[in-house]
């Protein structure tokens, strides 16, 4: 339970308890096949929130908000933003 | 990339902030303290109970950063530990409310590390105009009128007052050049002293460009002169990343709703022209184009 | 006195829709107040605003727990906000969504009234902004402002071709509904 | 003529119709609407003032001693962390009986950092030397403007003026407001005509430092002007009644207090809460009324001393805490009364810090403890809804 504490204290990297994926209405569909693994959309990625599973370049959709900034970067076109049915 | 600044923060979708805190923090490592002023990055990063920084964080005011890192850099250099201390704050703590700590941190000869993530205006209160904003841009503070074309002042030269004040690494930077960006971070590190590092940041909410160009924006500054990309060392020029195919200005400011208005009033192409100039003068002065 | 909450996200224009509530009321020569959930408002994160309105000068400052009325801009809200929250049994809640009502997960006793605003908005608008349509859905369904009340304070916000345009889209809205 | 707008825009019409020479002020978060909406009525031409973007609100407030020194009239606007950076140039603008006004949007202070309102920041700053008004709506907000300039400006007050709104709760309301009108206004508010100003043909020194053998005198000539503000705002809140029609009350108000056993004394927007909550129980046969502080500097205490004489117990409800000594209005209040004959017992309760929510449950939750208290007062002093289970 919250404890509110000295000096406003608070746990490092935190943040992760709170899913931003819920922000989103277009959702990156990675087509791995066009992938050249050049890792751009990892780092551009505001949230930080694509990983490398298994070789893949794949968004982590707890904390994806949408921005398109992957797909818009992607050499390859790699990434499509799709309206996302929840 | 290291995970030293956790996804979960509350920056707009889409937003160039955030993509510059990994890769400053990524290329300092986590042998590194941060203090950083109010600010979009502070209110972001750490709402209460949680925080998205794995590094020892540290917020105290607006205005004061610069003087509150300087305490910590002294006490870590009495206790003889060899750790980063870097401040990273936007352009309003940067340009305005915090310059007179930062003057009198470079003063002193802090082994301090200073990073602003420039986004050309106060977004956390609202797009208001400060001295980073371009020249004729919209904000909510010089906002375009019947009687008003924008910001009537050009962008404060914030590197050239840290270069007046002997800081010995100074340098400008861009969220669209990470591998650059990442380079003048570790640079900065190995040379003893203060450093000064501006890196653009755009703002999706105060630009207003479309979404998931927020790069591209950032690059167009670059390609287009207007965003002159450049080191300098101990006051003397020393790294410029040349631009390979030149583009007019107009690229880069019809892509904003904080330009639109010189596309539509009577003043605006008189404007457009001296903006082109802004772009050319940095050309000359960084020979920014072979 | 009748309390309004309205959810979406940051950007589509939640504010706006509670200030011309309170300005159509107004005109309805009724009484009223409209105000944000004061906060940051970032791009994208679930926001809310509120609307009241009375036959008496409206005094009180606190929050809206209890709506009699709620409109829902965005449908992907329900999988993250409890839209429903306080609303009264007797009261109604207004979600733009083309899905039929029983594929909402919707905890209510409340009315639930659908209408595909986005549909409406793209047709006439030619925009996915559904805060003005909502407004010709929700004038439909409470008949708590009228429609002239809507059409009044959209021409007095929007001028021109946009304002016009508003108005198609407010009566569109507004029959589909009622 | 009525018209739904946000308390923001309002205000800052009502400062357009006060026709400032200079503007300085810098962005903050409730209060940046006001200066937003001043920036563009500028951009337009309506409005013929220079805007000065500066830099901080440390500078903001410097400025103005600077156009105020040079003859101009002068506004600014700020709240929480901006007014306490500007805490430094709040005394020297009433040290050097500088009329400036300026709207403070209350807002917590930090640490911990919050946005949200409360009224710490005003009355954390009473003891600088400015007059202190707290509006308890829009329209009182928008009406308190022209108001301030007439106080202040007044040769024989020659006093800086706060006008003070709830942050958010009324600058970013939406709801009816009567706009002031500009030429009523003028009439109303005399052009600003100094008497001395930074004139080479006068070459007067403005700010001289002060010996041990003056000082006191300097601070003594403000004390009295302050006592003077009592009478001075009442008599321009009744002159501005006759011109506009409408009165907030002068240094204090009352609402259904007349017959009240219990009395519950506050400021600012939670009043509107409260009357709704006195208008319920007194339906219930509850005897409860209200004294509403309007003037906090300087504090109305003869008026305060008349008006809750007869009641049988008092509960002050505030949105500050004065960390080591309970509350602010809660000890000036009680240092009222102390040489009065009045001898009722006075409760206190911290409500509403940093935002949270104040409802009409609460304030009939306020009127239990008040009767309970008629009795004997378990605390004299306490936070209302402490979430004791997150300590």
């Amino acid at each position: 339970m919250l404890n509110v504490r000295e000096r406003t204290l608070v746990e490092p990297g935190s943040t992760q308890a709170t899913k931003t994926g819920a922000w989103r209405t277009f959702v990156p569909v990675v087509n791995q096949k066009k992938c050249i693994k050049c890792s751009l959309c990892e780092i551009y990625c505001p949230e930080g929130c694509v990983h490398q599973v298994e070789g893949e370049f794949v968004p982590d959709l707890d904390y994806c908000k949408g921005c398109g900034i992957c797909a818009h970067e992607c050499p390859r076109g790699a990434i499509e933003m799709v309206l996302e049915e929840k | 990339m290291q995970n030293l600044f956790t996804p979960g923060h509350r920056a707009c979708a889409g937003c160039a902030m955030p993509t510059t805190i990994r890769l400053v923090l990524d290329a300092a490592g986590e042998n590194t303290i941060v203090v950083s002023p109010t600010g979009c990055l502070e209110v972001t990063s750490t709402p209460y109970p949680e925080s998205s920084w794995n590094v020892p964080w540290l917020h105290s005011l607006f205005e004061n950063a610069a003087s509150v890192a300087s305490g910590v850099e002294v006490t870590l250099r009495r206790q003889c530990k060899d750790t980063n201390v870097i401040c990273i704050g936007g352009d309003g703590s940067t340009f305005d409310i915090g310059i007179g700590s930062i003057s009198g941190m470079f003063d002193r000869g802090h082994n301090i590390k200073y990073i602003c993530y420039d986004n050309e205006a106060y977004m956390n209160t609202g797009v208001q105009r400060s001295g980073s904003t371009p020249f004729c841009v919209h904000t909510t503070t010089t906002p375009a009128g019947k009687e008003s074309l924008g910001n009537p002042r050009p962008k404060k030269d914030m590197p050239a007052i840290a270069v007046a004040h002997n800081v010995p690494y100074v340098a400008t930077a861009s969220v669209a050049y990470p591998v650059d960006l990442r380079k003048k971070i570790k640079r900065s590190l190995e040379i003893p002293g203060p450093a000064y590092i501006q890196v653009n940041a755009p703002c999706i909410t105060g630009w207003t460009f479309e979404a998931g160009s927020t790069i591209e924006i950032a690059r167009l500054a670059v390609e287009t002169g207007l965003w002159p990309l450049y080191e300098m060392v101990d006051g003397k020029l020393a790294g410029v990343k040349k631009i390979r195919a030149l583009k007019p200005v107009e690229d880069y400011l019809k892509a904003q709703g904080r330009y639109k208005h010189l596309f539509k009033k009577s003043g605006g192409p008189d404007v457009l022209k001296a903006i082109q100039g802004i772009a050319q003068s940095n050309i000359e002065k960084y020979g920014l184009v072979d | 006195m009748k309390e309004i909450r309205i959810h979406g996200r940051g950007g589509q224009g939640s504010v706006t829709a509670a200030e011309l509530i309170a300005v159509a009321a107004f005109g309805d020569k009724r009484f009223s107040q409209a105000f944000p959930a004061f906060g940051v408002e970032r791009r994208g994160a679930p926001v809310m605003a509120f609307a009241r309105i009375a036959d008496k000068p409206i005094r009180v400052r606190s929050q809206i727990y209890e709506p009699d009325y709620v409109i829902v801009q965005d449908v992907t809200l329900l999988d993250v906000v409890d839209v429903a929250s306080g609303l009264k049994d007797d009261g109604k809640i207004i979600i733009n969504t083309d899905r039929p009502k029983d594929q909402l997960k919707l905890k209510t006793k409340a009315q639930v009234i659908t209408i595909d605003a986005t549909k409406i908005a793209m047709e006439i608008l030619k925009r996915p902004i559904v805060n003005t349509t909502m407004l010709g859905a929700f004038c439909g369904a409470t008949h708590e402002v009228s429609l002239e009340g809507i059409n009044e304070a959209i021409m007095e916000r929007f001028s021109g071709d946009l304002g016009k345009r508003n108005l198609l889209a407010i009566k569109a809205a507004y029959e589909r509904v009622s | 003529m009525m018209k739904v707008v946000e308390g923001s825009y309002a205000v800052a019409h009502a400062v357009m119709c006060c026709q400032p020479d200079v503007i300085s002020a810098y962005p903050i978060t409730p209060q940046t609407h006001i200066v937003e909406n001043l920036s563009q009525l500028v951009a337009d031409g309506e409005l013929d003032s220079e805007f000065v973007t500066v830099d901080s609100e440390f500078s903001a407030m410097s400025a103005l001693v600077g156009s105020c020194a040079a003859g101009a009239r002068s506004y600014s606007s700020s709240t929480s962390q901006g007014l306490a950076l500007m805490y430094e140039v709040l005394y020297n603008v009433s040290g050097l009986r500088m009329p400036i006004v300026m709207t403070v949007a209350n807002r917590a202070m930090g640490a911990p950092l919050n946005i949200w309102n409360d009224q710490q920041d005003s009355v954390g700053a009473r003891d600088c030397g400015w007059i202190q008004l707290y509006a308890e709506n829009v329209q009182e907000a928008v009406d308190l403007t022209p108001q301030a300039y007439k106080i202040a400006e007044d040769p024989n007050i020659l006093t800086p003026v706060m006008a003070c709104m709830d942050g958010f709760v009324l600058t970013h309301v939406y709801e009816p407001v009567e706009l002031l009108d500009k030429d009523a206004v003028q009439k109303f508010l005399p052009p600003f005509k100094p008497k001395y100003v930074l004139d080479p043909k006068n070459p007067m020194t403005i700010g001289a430092f002060a010996d041990p053998s003056t000082y006191t005198e300097f601070r003594y000539l403000q004390f009295e002007a302050q006592e003077r503000a009592l009478k001075k705002i009442e008599d321009v809140a009744k002159e501005f009644k006759e011109t506009f029609g409408r009165y907030y009350g002068g240094i204090i108000d009352t609402y259904q207090a007349e017959d009240a056993e219990i009395m519950i004394v506050t400021m600012g927007s939670v009043i509107g809460t409260i009357k709704d909550a006195i208008d319920e129980m007194r339906a219930e046969g509850i005897k409860v009324g209200l004294t509403k502080i309007r003037s906090y500097r300087p504090f109305p205490v003869q008026a305060l001393r008349n008006a809750l004489k007869d009641c049988s117990v008092i509960a002050v409800i505030e949105k500050d805490v004065s960390i080591g000594m309970e509350a602010g209005i809660l000890n000036d209040l009680k240092s009222a009364f102390y040489n009065s004959k009045i001898r009722t017992p006075i409760i206190g309760f911290t409500a509403g810090l940093g935002g949270r929510d104040i409802t009409i449950k609460d304030i009939r939750k306020i009127v239990e403890k008040a009767r309970a208290a008629e009795k004997g007062i378990e605390s004299e002093f306490e936070f209302l809804n402490l979430r004791k289970e997150i300590i």
